[in-house]
């Protein structure tokens, strides 16, 4: 079973060089149909392969294992949340594929199979990820699905923001990149390995942890963390997702900045967790402190955007500090917690964005303001945002709602509140453009000066829709049941939990299930969103009032030079917050 | 004394790669840039890595000047034409 | 943004970062050192399989799976300059206008021309050997090609690269080497293993095992990639014009 | 000596850093990316050297005639070369695109993206 | 470290610190020239290494650079041929204080005094090398890798004072 594992990259990878190959020669249907259905046999193997995943499959590409001195190979590894996030990367890939099915437009000529093929090399590079158990290999699958990724952010290229958007993307991330590559050389340098578990114990062979370790781990982490978002490193994420075009949010905002936060957890489980790594209390305090930074500046810009797909963006970057402090806290449950909130969110971020997609061909724009009462007659889409606004809130018994009342209970104290707060605002914006958008509730409010606007963007599609065509509407609907799911079947909770536990954590079981404190903060975190909504859409300028986050709104400049200095800023702070555990230690 | 080359050629790609940064014009960073890549092909030369000082040759002294420089291009024209149709 | 406050917070950054990198180099084993375990075994372990090229045993043996990566993000990267360079909707194209060169220019691109060819032809084939490999050659190849832009104009060039048929052989270069991995599954030993095939002798062209067709596939989509790419850019400066008055 | 090449890579990891947050042309900032990059080559290969050894390429050097220095930083940096050459691409197409639509390479007169 | 080795880093470092003075400073048809000196000065670097860590099969790094060095010199003379084309007759024109300060290095005939060093230094070291190396296949190599130097070199240098005069939009 374990010589499969490559197949969960080299499929999709063979589908996208075939779709290229024939792509002049086919109609447009035949290469949709096949990017879905490699796609969706992709998807069946990462099923299979997770099925049979405890205990963890380990593979050793070309063969080489490892003999007595060690191997020369690179080795793949398939345990519970490896497949568990290729599984998730491969079905979301599925449901964009779907979701562009027919109306997405313009290939460029002669070029049919272009955006599926882009979209399967995106997925074989998020599931090559996943998998990677070598630092180098991460390192090169990094980089493919960002070289994708700027790709399909920039595929519509006579928007001027959406270039834009790409280029700053690319920058940053590929700066990230570089630092994490950086990184790996120092450890070869100290270890003389590149798989994840040999660099762990090279590091603690060689004593108590050093200027070098806290550097690699720096870099390493840079790395990652521009991938997932966390403040300072976050500037690029609503530049790209908000210009991206819809299929594609729907992916980088469900798996790909989730894979950030994977790949530190995965890091950090598997090379620096020993003596000769960083102290728990280092990496504690620096993932706690930038997680709930980035939760709250995420919440914070959420709420007062207008620009629809980029409040669903912030509301990616709230999110991705709770995960980082929920990881940070390193705690089995945690752990638990935050697949589960991951797995709900990736559902129901997906969702949303799907909708707003919707809404762009339409009527033109995603814009709060100039959508107002609109989209009255979406009553399908009303709901489906509605909905999404609440399980993004954490209302249960929503995949999201489970996840988060168990991080919730493992991170404990003042950090719940965190959790409640940012899911809340985030939750409760996305109910208020619910309210103006589809019901035309409240009085139209002011633009501010320093702000997207998200009006006269071109649609995705050939002309402005006059109707939603089915698909578009049945892909939102399934994510948003699938989130459902995650939370009401019983014993998913046991069964995500047990192969997290089995990976990480040293085997230590810890059970994921409901329990009453959590159901109660999960309906507290809805009510304070429904509050919060009703609140902005009575009384726009009291809660609503754009200026007052003019300051923080000022930081998001767009430049990209600026975005370069906050990243160097991140390193030194992640510096800094993990230096007191090396010299306690 | 045995270094003293190593310590030359990393010296060639420290300075050229501050002039690379230095040189704001982008036709002249171009030039600069494919300096930086033949000091580079050097630097790897002395360090014994033959194959990836082929690479960098290949990629640094044709590939990636002739990219930036149709980029330059392109973009002179767009202004050009832009200005026409102000 | 103000310009001060972007060179405040770098300045704090860049120092953060210099502190870091400096004090980590001084913990760094000093250069030149002599234990390099990885490298050790890997040099064994392309003796083993009678690979003269240590790198390219590395890049295609042992480690060919991360080539594999590095394959695709060359092939999503042409992808993507394919579709970030297409004609948009208010472009079209003007004719290229012939170019004028010195005779002794023209007369030395075609010379040189191929020269290159084949020299990229050797650098690929003798790749397991010596210096070289794939990545190398390809580029060589396919920059030999644009000798023809430089000696002559864009329409010489144009004559001879039909796009399709390279965009083609990119991505059949690539299933070729997925394939050539796959193989190994399907025999039943792993994903790009190195096991079917007789190693030949020690320094010769046919040594190796599945490295010089790997290597091969390499070759073939660096080429055909480098190409596309160049074209893609090409026709920017050279061809596509936006509509006046748009 | 013992620490030169290593202080090299982080003074170019740096220097191009500096160059693209004061960047005043999209076209110049890519450039400096590919100047950060060149840092992670001198890392690794600095990495991997060994006083005294030669190239592991044995097509004119019998094995284990003289000590080599290390093969595998060597197949990483030609990864990341490719790699180096392909995002470099990349951002150049973008950077085309964006002259086209906004009319400027200038990031201090992109205004779109705010708040 | 032996002749060889020391030669090579007499050679690169009298000559890079040449080019990088003169790619940094002046305008544009003196940066190229220096820009092409790059290739004339590193690629006898190369072959001097090869012989100095007596390694035939780095000789292939040298013949590249001869290769690809006036290949990218090309490049640079042809799509820079309107600012080229700009610099000369401005500094023979407009401004005699001009020409006093950079004309004599860059523009006009006096760039072929650097063009003509360097194919005698690259002429030097080949014929070094080959007295070295004895005859044989590598010794072609040589031969080929020095042809091409020079011969690249020359016709750069030709590019670059007015081989794509007439190049406007192709």
């Amino acid at each position: 079973m374990h010589h499969l594992l490559p197949l969960l990259v080299a499929v999709p990878l063979l589908g996208a060089a075939l779709l290229v190959a024939m792509g002049r020669f086919v109609p447009r249907a035949a290469a949709e149909i096949t990017g879905c259905a490699v796609s969706g046999g992709t998807a069946a193997l990462a099923l299979v392969l997770l099925l049979n995943s405890s205990p963890p499959l380990v593979e050793w590409a070309g063969g080489r294992r490892p003999t007595s001195g060690g191997s020369v190979g690179i080795v793949l590894v398939g345990d519970g949340p490896a497949l568990g996030m290729a599984m998730l990367a491969s079905l979301l890939t599925l449901a964009a594929l779907a979701y562009s099915w027919r109306y997405f437009d313009e290939p460029p000529r002669g070029h049919a199979g272009s955006f599926p093929a882009l979209m399967l090399v995106f997925q074989g590079a998020m599931c090559g990820f996943a998998i990677a158990g070598d630092l180098f290999n991460a390192f090169v699958f990094f980089e493919l699905m960002s070289v994708v990724a700027y790709a399909l952010t920039g595929y519509r290229i006579d928007e001027a923001k959406a270039v834009q958007g790409a280029l700053t993307f690319g920058v940053v991330n590929s700066l990230g990149a570089y630092a994490l590559l950086m990184g790996i050389g120092l450890l070869y340098a100290r270890t003389g390995e590149l798989a994840m578990t040999r660099i762990g114990r090279g590091l603690d062979a060689h004593g108590a942890p050093d200027a070098l370790v806290l550097a690699s781990f720096v870099l390493v982490l840079t790395g990652l963390l521009v991938k997932a978002a966390a403040v300072p490193f976050h500037f690029w994420l609503p530049d790209a997702h908000a210009v991206a075009p819809t299929p594609v949010c729907m992916l980088l905002s469900g798996v790909m900045v989730e894979l950030g936060s994977y790949g530190v957890w995965r890091v950090y489980g598997t090379v620096f967790a020993g003596p000769g790594g960083i102290p728990a209390a280092g990496l504690t305090r620096a993932l706690v402190t930038l997680g709930t930074l980035t939760a709250v500046t995420g919440a914070a810009m959420c709420w007062y955007q207008r620009h629809i797909k980029r409040l669903l963006a912030y509301s990616t970057v709230a999110h991705t500090g709770l995960f980082l402090v929920g990881l940070g806290v390193l705690i089995p449950e945690g752990d638990d917690g935050i697949a589960l909130y991951i797995l709900g969110h990736a559902g129901v971020k997906a969702a949303l964005f799907a909708c707003a997609g919707a809404l762009l061909d339409r009527y033109g724009s995603v814009d709060e303001h100039a959508l107002h009462g609109r989209a009255r007659e979406l009553g399908a889409f009303a709901v489906m945002f509605a909905v999404g606004g609440l399980a993004l809130a954490g209302l249960p018994p929503f995949g999201t709602a489970l996840g988060k009342a168990i991080a919730e209970e493992s991170v404990g104290g003042p950090l719940t509140v965190v959790f409640v707060g940012a899911s809340a605002v985030t939750g409760g914006a996305v109910l208020r453009v619910t309210a103006r958008v589809f019901l035309g509730l409240g009085p139209r409010p002011r633009d501010a000066e320093y702000e997207t606007s998200g009006s006269d963007e071109r649609p995705e599609t050939r002309g402005i829709l006059r109707r939603v065509p089915d698909s578009m509407t049945a892909v939102p609907a399934v994510l948003l049941a699938a989130a459902f799911a995650a939370g009401v079947v019983p014993g998913f909770g046991d069964l995500v939990s047990r192969s997290v536990n089995e990976a990480g954590s040293g085997g230590a079981h810890a059970s994921a299930h409901w329990t009453l404190a959590g159901v109660l903060l999960g309906l507290l975190s809805a009510l304070l969103a429904v509050a919060l909504a009703a609140l902005a859409v009575a009384r726009p300028g009291r809660v609503g009032a754009p200026d007052r986050a003019l300051p923080l709104r000022r930081l998001q400049s767009g430049h990209v030079g600026d975005y370069v200095a906050w990243l160097l800023v991140g390193a030194t702070a992640l510096g800094a917050l993990a230096l007191p555990g090396l010299l306690g230690g | 004394m045995a270094d003293a080359v190593i310590v030359v050629a990393l010296l060639l790609v420290a300075g050229s790669a501050t002039a690379a940064v230095a040189v704001r014009d982008p036709a002249r960073q171009a030039l600069v840039l494919s300096v930086l890549g033949v000091a580079l092909a050097v630097l790897f030369t002395v360090l014994q890595a033959p194959d990836v000082g082929l690479s960098q040759l290949a990629v640094g002294s044709a590939l990636t000047p002739l990219l930036i420089m149709l980029a330059v291009r392109k973009v002179r024209r767009c202004g050009r034409t832009g200005d026409e149709t102000r | 943004m103000s310009r001060r406050l972007r060179l405040w917070l770098l300045a704090v950054g860049g120092a953060g970062v210099t502190a870091l990198l400096v004090a980590a180099g001084l913990d760094l084993p000093s250069f030149g050192g002599p234990s390099h375990p990885y490298g050790d075994r890997a040099v064994r372990a392309s003796l083993a399989r009678h690979t003269a090229n240590t790198i390219a045993s590395v890049n295609f043996d042992q480690r060919a799976y991360d080539t594999l990566g590095e394959m695709g993000i060359l092939f999503a990267a042409v992808l993507g300059c394919v579709v970030l360079l297409r004609q948009a909707r208010d472009e079209h194209r003007a004719e290229p206008e012939p170019a004028e060169v010195a005779r002794p220019v023209r007369r030395y691109a075609l010379i040189v021309l191929p020269v290159a060819l084949v020299t990229g032809i050797y650098v690929v084939a003798h790749g397991q050997l010596s210096p070289g490999g794939g990545f190398q050659g390809g580029v060589v190849a396919a920059t030999a090609l644009h000798l023809l832009y430089l000696g002559a104009d864009y329409r010489a060039l144009e004559r001879v690269r039909p796009i399709g048929l390279f965009e083609a052989s990119d991505a059949l270069a690539v299933c070729a080497y997925l394939v050539l991995g796959l193989t190994g599954v399907l025999a039943g030993t792993a994903f790009l293993a190195n096991t079917l095939l007789p190693y030949g002798t020690f320094n010769t062209l046919a040594s190796g095992g599945i490295v010089p067709l790997l290597n091969a596939a390499v070759g073939v989509e660096v080429a055909s990639a480098v190409v596309v790419l160049l074209a893609g850019f090409l026709d920017q400066a050279v061809e596509i014009e936006e509509q006046q008055g748009s | 000596m013992h620490v030169l090449p290593y202080l090299v890579a982080a003074y170019i990891f740096l220097a191009g850093c500096y160059g693209l947050a004061t960047s005043r042309n999209l076209i110049h900032a890519v450039g400096c990316l590919a100047v950060c990059q060149s840092a992670t080559y001198v890392l690794l290969l600095a990495v991997g050297y060994r006083d005294g050894a030669t190239a592991p390429v044995f097509s004119d050097l019998k094995p284990g005639s003289r000590p080599v220095v290390d093969p595998v930083v060597q197949a990483l940096t030609l990864t990341d070369i490719v790699v180096g050459a392909t995002v470099t691409a990349m951002l150049l197409a973008l950077v085309l695109q964006i002259a086209k639509r906004h009319g400027t390479v200038d990031p201090d007169e992109l205004r779109e993206l705010r708040g | 470290m032996n002749g060889w080795i020391l030669a090579a880093t007499v050679v690169l470092a009298g000559g890079g610190a040449a080019v990088l003075w003169g790619v940094t400073s002046g305008p544009m048809s003196r940066r190229v020239v220096a820009q092409n000196l790059a290739t004339s000065v590193a690629c006898p670097a190369l072959l001097l290494l090869a012989q100095g860590y007596d390694r035939p099969a780095y000789v292939d790094l040298a013949l590249l650079m001869a290769l690809l060095g006036p290949i990218g010199t090309l490049v640079f003379a042809r799509l820079l041929a309107v600012d080229l084309a700009g610099d000369r007759p401005r500094a023979g024109r407009e401004s005699p204080a001009c020409r006093a300060n950079d004309g004599n290095f860059a523009s006009g005939p006096a760039a072929w005094g650097p063009t003509w060093a360097a194919a005698a230094l690259g002429a030097g070291v080949v014929v070094a090398v080959c007295v070295a190396t004895g005859p044989g296949r590598a010794m072609v190599k040589l031969l080929v890798t020095g042809a091409l130097l020079i011969g690249g070199n020359v016709i750069a240098s030709r590019a670059l004072s007015g081989g794509f005069e007439g190049v406007r939009g192709g």
